[in-house]
């Protein structure tokens, strides 16, 4: 059976084994005369759980050792000899895997049967072509050995997937069967169920967990080896980032690290207020007809691919604080520069300020609103003062996104702010950021095993702990203020 | 005494003091700063979508090119003996003099005054047509020595000209057209050999090569973002809510808590390009998914969506009076019957909000992609899930980032026109949840 | 028969209004929640010094009455206010008057407590804040402490001023909500059963607030308590399915009702 | 676990050799059975790394590269299992200098390059701060015009060919090379680093993404001059006026034969042992530097790649499969 | 002083805990908010088919250890409760025991009325939902109706039953939670000034319902109101400033209390 059946089969047995526990549910607390602990359906809905659940992670984890075990077994069979110099057993196994999947094909097509292909019957010559036909290519001629290798490694597959599919419906079946056994009345159905999803929340949770885990590990081992060819200290403390192609850069963080706090900055200053304003006004002031229109209009602005605004930076942005604004006041020239690149990112944003704190401003209870009104507060009174510290946290928590999504913003930072790293106060001048330099350094031309590239791990790590510590402060900050309505 | 209070006070109710005076006028202030930002945000949007709208419309129009073309058996079919395998070795470079042989005939038939050699005249038909021809020839043999009437694609400069984008004074310094050509396609738009057509092919096509821009299409590049979104939806919305719902309404208050708290508002600001690091790592280093596929593009975009819509998710429950909590749990609603029945529900517009902003981002995120290899230039269409997210496959944004940097200027307007599908894409998909949303926004 | 008491009622209230001496006058106000018409056409005025009472059974317009008088309706998103309220003689609907100014004159505290989610002090201090009213810090404190003071909240919560407000007992935060209005001094204060959760002596003290406060200004009371209505107003107003049933002096309603409701009403007869 | 086996070639690489593996790729799956390669772009750095991350299904067959893979590329190779790998040279790659269309038209040598951009130059037989504000400050003949030079940043191979072929020559040529090795105690290597050592002042800015930004950064700055791959010029001529060095002008002939001195090859690299494996791979390799595709005539010369003299030797070795020996 | 009347009172109750038949029992029950204390060992039994009223001046506890029989206050943060409380002789804290079940059977009115933001319908039939008592769909209606019913609400809001119940006047909301409450037919009801904003008609209407219910369940109530406690209630228990003053038959509490405190508050002299 194929693994899509196996799991429909599983998930209507799961659907029958709620039909029957909420049924026998019923019908033993009517025999008895006892009154069901929980509602029926969570008694249906035990039977389901017991079914699908294990059954199902069975399947999966099956689904990951089976190929594993079936290749470590066949890989044994092919001799020496008939790996191709140069070439891997990996290799051959990819032949392996493909005649395999094509002899079926080929039985199908020449009306054979198994028994020919078990008894080694089966006419080896011109097996190429003959799965050419059947649309499975080869790169080239198979020997004996290796076809003998896709026989047996379609037989075990064949094997193991009937037994994958008799274990995984085994289990299905008899915890189903159990758990519909255990069914009376005094089983406390809902908390079981419950216990169940609880579990499921607390996998859910973990994956945050996995994530950052999964992160560091992919970061760390190319960090270290960063570091065993440039100097911590210099990474950490120099000024001057000015990697160069055949190597003896200099790596400094501390330009890119200013970069990239100044262009979040300045994102975040056209981009806290604007969207706060707009989430203050969208609440609280405007009629639904203008809500229902504007705020997804402006959620649209997040969907926008910010090549967009990185060519809008850079051809409309750029040239007119320069001409305009820089020139005229002698701040410099450059058309690319860190109020360019601010001031478009931070109307990227806009809609993460906007939205979010628009929906916790919602739910901050009228009742607040009213007590404040009736003291004779202004509407913009009681905003600043009763209801924006109410929805701190969820507001803190926006901006804390928006922010994120400034530092990991590259192409508005390449077209709008530059690409040179530089250590200056001026807003008028080009300056890049850490992620720019993430990508450029790890996708360029340099080699792979050089501190040019490498780098950018070091970058990734840093940028990381960099920002957490920034996110421990914003909580602290959010406890230190939070103010809990009712 | 009454009547005192009464005057003077009936004329503060009137104008108020100072103090009320400034106040008002800091409330008016206030408001007005509300409607500019609105004003504001709207207005940003309408420039980007104009300038978004007025470079790329124009892709959904296509130059087209109808005529009869001669399927020589001198060229095709040497042998003359119709077998297939014969046919095949003909190539597409073997295809070119046929069209070039049919369009010198037409314009020789119809008495053009171009003076055009029939090398130079044929660049007006895109280098995807022999693609065209030869394929039919392969699926109809029998057709061999016949003349059929094909619809080809002009190629990019002559549709660029009706477009607007070649002019005879660009043409002057352009060395892939000549005004020569560009009269001569006047000639032939006269004869109602070229037409200009709405342009089904851009989205249905897959992409083509920097030598024919108006091949391109964003046919797999929609399946691909479809399956990607598809997988994002399905895994990033229930985990990231249940994993809300677990910290914010079961998980004891201790330092665990707010360390997960605070790594997850971390991973939000982790840059999406080391999500692709993690991918690559993760998903076809360690767990041998295949490069280029949706799956792993899907699966790294799903990690990346997860932080957003538990922040929102969180905040929404956080918001959420304990009263309404109090009532449930009062009755006898389990905690879980509590959180499920009332507080979700109350929350949804702000899950919804998370689910929106975080798919916006997830649809329109490159640098992710780069690593696991979907970056990439992908003829082939993917296979109809669920093998289909095993399939190499390209994306929108990818399309839209591969395009802006190719030579040819005809590009610039594909990869507008490739923005415009995503925007509909991301509008349509988002088309729910701000129906949804609207429906479950209420105040208590 | 409704129809005929009422246009007694209001021809009696027109003949009055030239002589009393009335802070607020509402005439034929009608309030209505969507299609659903709560208030009709009621015609009630408050006199200046006056405790006035309204009295009436559950879901009768009471809390509804009170606040169009503080136009806290214009809050409610569905809630149609008609008729004409005036103020000092002014209307305060009308489009000149500043509906922030009327709501300083005219305090209100809701029947259910709503304190800010700040701190006791933060709540009391909130409203003098915003009207300037304190000159410095130790001005405010006194000002808190005096307004905590009347509402005998001070000595319960003196010890933890900076705790949170919703962290109170449901009498406490009632009081709360009551010394946050006196704070602000308004001429006129309404009042909706604020002493619903209240012991009998924390009732007196806030009756005795209500005693002090008369003197300056004017109060109106929402109270299911016959004998609370009897011991602090002065005037009475009966309310009936939205309708105004009669609005006398106290003392003549509680012994004397004109209308056969009133009295079934005050001797728990009906409902 | 182990996925499905791949019936598509998998390419990753150089964002330059892109385009003309796009323009093979297609051609390919046009004429031949087997589905059309998929080309990743992520830079010659990124793809040779995929390459040596090992054999097997899950990884690439082919890294495109515009410059040659180096000593540790092809140690990391060994050590994960790809020992034999094939270098094929498929053309070469000018690297044209060129400014808006409507501005004035350059002559340049790379000497003049070397004085604009330079840190230290020489100036009354002095090693001074770069003075040169215009071009004209260099060369009286040069048009009037401030100096603002877009170049590939330094993570671009062609950022390479650049600082070797124009700024390093140039050094050479008007003479600084000699006070900087007066300068470094004859050191010649401190020298020429010294001599590639560019002005920080924002008179040259780094590009980091691709010739599209150059040219929208010369149509923001129209005094700019861009460094451009040729096929991008050829794309562009009318919005872009090229400029000459030491007075050849860049065209595939002229880089062909030599003539025109800023050129570098451009590669690709297979993966020997996928060659029997991965369905199509030896055909796609062979089509690739076949003179249909590669040749003088075919569609890669007519976009702008200047193509290899010795084609057919390179038809030869990929016929044979002949491995790349040691680097040399 | 204090201690003695305590001890003497642990003493009574423990005599009696043999004898009587309990429903509930709290044995030195302790709460803190945080730091702070607010109810110190409190030894207190709820009979069966008997109307227990807590009385006290406002901010001493009883709303806390009402919220202390069904658990409530687990929800409450920083609230932390230490003692023993029975339920049939069951300890509720026990970790075997079902929190959810015990509300089930425990309900509760809470003091400031919180209905669900849904429709007065789904609000009452929430309950019996979860709990499926109902078979039907007539079934739950039939059950939302006599609900209603014994709270006083059903004519009043009959032809609103899907409009939302948070558009409900202070008092209609108060007698929705009563009706919530009641629909689930808990074995104990805990009332938390259940009629502190009803007029004394819908009061009456309330009293009635306690009075009915308690030919089956056992009632707690918390009450301001002197008169409803002796009305209402066989039993009546005084707390002040956490601490159970003392506790005894309603009769002879309001006739004779032990306790000067008592006395004093009942007869509205302290606070
Ligand atoms: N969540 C809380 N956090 C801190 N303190 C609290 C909290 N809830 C109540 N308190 C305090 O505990 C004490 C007892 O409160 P409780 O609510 O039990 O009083 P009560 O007797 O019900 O008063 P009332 O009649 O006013 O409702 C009060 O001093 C109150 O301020
Ligand atoms: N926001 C609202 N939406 C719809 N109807 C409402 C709303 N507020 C009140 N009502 C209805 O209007 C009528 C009058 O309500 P009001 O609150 O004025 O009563 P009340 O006299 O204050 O009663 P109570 O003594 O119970 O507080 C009631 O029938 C009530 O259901
Ligand atoms: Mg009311
Ligand atoms: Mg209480
Ligand atoms: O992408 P490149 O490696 O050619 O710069």
């Amino acid at each position: 059976m194929s693994v899509g059946s196996i799991v429909l089969v599983v998930l209507v047995l799961a659907v029958v084994g709620y039909v029957l526990g909420r049924r026998r549910a019923l019908s033993t607390s009517a025999a008895t005369g006892t009154r069901l602990h929980s509602l029926p359906g969570y008694y249906g809905q035990t039977v389901a759980l017991f079914v699908a659940v294990p059954a199902l992670l069975v399947l999966a984890a099956w689904l990951f050792a089976q190929p594993i075990l079936i290749e470590n077994r066949v890989r044994g069979m092919i001799p020496d000899s008939v790996i191709p110099e140069g070439g891997a057993r990996s290799l051959v196994m990819a032949d392996v895997r493909n005649i395999a999947g094509g002899l079926d094909a080929v039985l199908r097509r020449d009306a054979l049967n198994e028994d020919a292909l078990v008894n080694g019957n089966l006419d080896f010559s011109n097996v190429r072509v003959r799965l050419a036909d059947v649309g499975v290519a080869l790169g080239s001629d198979v020997p004996r050995e290796v076809f003998d290798a896709a026989v047996t490694y379609r037989q075990s597959a064949k094997y193991g997937s009937i037994g994958m599919t008799v274990v995984v419906l085994a289990i299905a079946l008899a915890l189903g069967a159990w758990s519909l056994m255990r069914i009376k009345p005094k089983l406390r159905a809902r908390n079981v169920s419950e216990n169940f999803i609880q579990a499921l929340l607390i996998a859910s949770s973990t994956i945050a967990i996995l994530t950052t885990v999964g992160i560091i590990f992919s970061l760390v081992f190319e960090t270290a080896n960063f570091f065993r060819m440039y100097p911590a200290s210099e990474f950490f403390f120099s000024t001057v980032w000015n990697p160069q192609f055949r190597g003896g850069s200099d790596l400094g963080i501390i330009p890119l690290l200013w970069g990239t706090l100044y262009v979040s900055f300045v994102a975040l200053l056209v981009a806290v207020p604007i969207g706060l304003m707009i989430a203050i006004y969208l609440a609280d002031y405007a009629g639904s007809r203008l809500r229902s229109f504007a705020k997804p209009a402006i959620e649209i602005l997040a969907g926008i691919p910010t090549i967009v605004y990185g060519l809008f930076a850079l051809i409309t942005v750029g040239p007119f604080l320069r001409d305009w604004i820089a020139q005229p006041m002698g701040l410099g020239n450059s058309s690319s520069s860190v109020l360019t690149a601010g001031l478009v990112m931070g109307v990227m944003i806009i809609p993460f300020v906007s939205s979010l704190s628009d929906d916790i401003i919602n739910a901050v209870p009228q009742a607040m609103r009213d007590g404040s009104f009736a003291l004779g507060a202004t509407q913009s009174e009681t905003i600043k003062k009763v209801i924006l510290p109410a929805a701190l946290p969820g507001i803190v928590g926006a901006i804390l996104l928006a922010a994120s999504r400034a530092i990991g913003e590259t192409m508005i930072v390449v077209l709008g702010a530059g690409a040179a790293a530089r250590l200056d106060l001026n807003p008028f001048e080009a300056m890049t950021t850490i992620t720019v330099k993430i990508v450029s350094q790890l996708t360029g031309d340099t080699e792979f095993a050089s501190p040019e590239t490498l780098v950018a791990f070091a970058l990734g790590l840093t940028l990381f702990v960099f920002t957490l510590a920034l996110n421990v402060l914003a909580l602290y900050i959010v406890r230190k203020y939070r103010e809990q309505y009712e | 005494m009454t009547d005192a209070i009464a005057a003077t006070q009936g004329k503060a109710a009137l104008s108020g003091d100072a103090r009320t005076r400034r106040r008002h006028a800091a409330e008016r202030r206030f408001r007005m700063m509300g409607l500019l930002a609105v004003a504001l945000g709207v207005l940003a949007l309408v420039g980007l979508l104009f300038s978004i709208l007025s470079s790329g419309l124009s892709s959904f129009r296509q130059t087209y090119v109808t005529m009869d073309i001669y399927l020589d058996p001198g060229i095709l079919d040497k042998a003359g003996n119709r077998n297939p395998e014969d046919l095949a070795k003909v190539t597409t470079f073997g295809y070119a003099p046929l069209i070039k042989n049919s369009l010198a005939k037409a314009m020789n038939d119809k008495g053009f005054n171009s003076q055009l050699e029939a090398g130079p005249a044929a660049e007006l038909v895109s280098a995807e047509a022999p693609a065209i021809l030869r394929r039919y020839v392969l699926n109809n043999p029998d057709q061999i020595g016949e003349t059929v009437e094909f619809n080809l694609l002009a190629s990019g400069r002559i549709d660029g000209y009706y477009k607007g984008r070649v002019t005879m004074a660009s043409a002057e310094l352009d060395r892939n057209i000549s005004p020569e050509q560009l009269q001569l396609a006047d000639e032939l738009k006269e004869a109602g050999i070229l037409t200009t057509r709405f342009n089904w092919d851009f989205l249905t096509a897959p992409d083509a090569s920097d030598t024919r821009p108006e091949a391109a299409g964003v046919g797999v590049a929609i399946l691909g973002s479809a399956y990607m979104m598809l997988i994002v939806l399905a895994l990033s919305l229930p985990i990231g809510v249940a994993a809300s719902i677990y910290l914010e309404e079961f998980a004891p208050q201790n330092w665990f808590t707010d360390l997960i708290e605070v790594n997850i508002a971390n991973l939000a600001a982790v840059p999406s390009i080391v999500f692709g690091i993690l991918g690559l790592a993760a998903f076809i280093n360690f767990a041998g998914l295949p490069q280029s596929a949706p799956i792993v593009g899907g699966l790294v975009l799903a990690l990346m969506t997860l932080p957003t819509i538990i922040i929102a998710t969180r905040a929404a429950l956080k918001a959420v009076p304990p009263s309404i909590r109090s009532a449930a749990l009062g009755v006898g609603a389990s905690k879980m019957q509590a959180i499920f029945h009332h507080v979700v529900p109350l929350a949804m517009p702000g899950i919804l909000t998370g689910t929106i902003i975080g798919l916006a981002q997830a649809l329109g995120e490159t640098a992710p992609l780069l690593l696991i290899g979907m970056v990439a230039f992908v003829r082939d269409y993917p296979a109809a899930p669920p093998e289909g997210f095993f399939d190499p496959a390209s994306a929108l944004p990818v399309q839209v980032y591969n395009w802006t940097q190719r030579g040819d200027p005809a590009f610039v307007e594909r990869a507008s026109g490739a923005i415009i599908v995503l925007l509909v894409f991301l509008l349509l998909m988002n088309l729910i949840a701000i129906i949804l949303r609207r429906r479950f926004e209420r105040r208590w | 028969m409704n129809m005929l008491t009422e246009a007694a009622t209001e021809k009696a209230l027109e003949r009055k209004m030239s002589e009393i001496n009335y802070k607020m006058v509402g005439k034929d106000v009608s309030v209505y929640y969507g299609d659903k018409r709560a208030l009709f056409d009621v015609n009630l005025g408050v006199r200046n010094n006056t405790v006035t009472a309204l009295i009436g059974p559950s879901g009768c317009g009471k809390s509804t009455f009170l606040r169009c008088l503080n136009r806290m309706n214009d809050t409610i998103a569905n809630a149609k206010v008609t008729g004409k309220i005036t103020l000092d003689g002014q209307d305060i609907h009308d489009p000149d008057i500043d509906v922030v100014e009327l709501r300083a004159r005219v305090g209100m505290v809701f029947q259910k407590p709503n304190p800010f989610p700040k701190s006791i002090y933060e709540n009391v201090a909130y409203g003098p804040r915003i009207h300037g009213l304190a000159r410095g810090k130790s001005d405010l404190d006194q000002i808190v402490e005096s307004s905590l003071q009347k509402a005998g909240l001070w000595a319960e919560v003196k010890d933890r001023l900076h705790e949170a407000g919703t962290g109170l007992s449901g009498g406490q935060q009632q009081r709360l909500c009551i010394a946050r209005a006196v704070a602000v001094s308004p001429e006129v204060i309404l009042m909706d059963e604020p002493c619903s959760a209240l012991d009998p002596i924390a009732t007196a003290k806030v009756e005795e607030l209500i005693h002090e406060l008369r003197t300056n200004y004017s109060i109106v009371i929402v109270t299911h308590s016959m004998q609370q209505a009897a011991r602090v107003s002065q005037r009475t107003a009966m309310f009936h399915l939205g309708h105004l049933v009669e609005e006398d002096d106290t003392d003549k309603m509680f012994t004397n009702p004109n209308d056969q409701r009133t009295q079934d009403y005050i001797m728990g007869r009906f409902g | 676990g182990a996925a499905a086996a791949r019936d598509q070639i998998q390419i990753a690489g150089s964002s330059t050799v892109l385009p003309y593996a796009s323009i093979v790729a297609e051609a390919f799956g046009e004429n031949f059975d087997h589905p059309t390669p998929v080309v990743e772009s992520g830079g010659s750095g990124a793809g040779r790394k995929k390459l040596c991350e090992g054999v097997g299904e899950n990884t690439i067959d082919i890294a495109n590269s515009s410059s040659r893979i180096s000593q540790s590329d092809i140690d990391t190779c060994k050590a994960n299992g790809v020992n034999e790998i094939q270098e094929v040279r498929i053309g070469y790659d000018g690297i044209v200098f060129a400014s808006d269309i409507n501005g004035p038209e350059y002559k340049f040598t790379p000497a003049d390059w070397h004085a604009a951009l330079a840190s230290k130059v020489v100036k009354d037989g002095q090693l001074v701060d770069n003075p040169n504000k215009n071009w004209s400050d260099i060369r009286s003949d040069l048009p009037d015009q401030p100096i603002l030079a877009f170049i590939p940043g330094t993570k671009h191979g062609t950022r390479e060919v650049f600082d070797e072929k124009v700024i390093l020559t140039g050094c050479e040529e008007n003479g600084t090379m000699e006070a900087l090795k007066a300068a470094n105690n004859g050191d010649e290597d401190a020298a020429e680093d010294a001599c590639m050592d560019l002005r920080t002042d924002g008179v040259s800015v780094d590009i980091d993404g691709d010739y599209t930004e150059t040219l929208s950064r010369i149509d923001a700055n129209k005094n700019g001059i861009g460094v451009f791959g040729l096929s991008f010029y050829q794309n562009n001529t009318d919005k872009l006026r090229v400029a000459t060095m030491g007075g050849v002008e860049p065209s595939v002939e002229t880089i062909a034969s030599g003539e025109y001195p800023v050129s570098r090859p451009l590669y690709f690299y297979v993966k020997n042992a996928h060659l029997d494996v991965i369905p199509g791979l030896q055909e796609y390799v062979e089509f690739f530097v076949s003179d249909d595709m590669a040749g003088p005539n075919g569609p890669l010369a007519a976009y702008g790649l200047v193509s290899d003299p010795e084609l057919a030797k390179t038809q030869e070795a990929v016929k044979n499969r002949t491995p790349m020996g040691p680097l040399n």
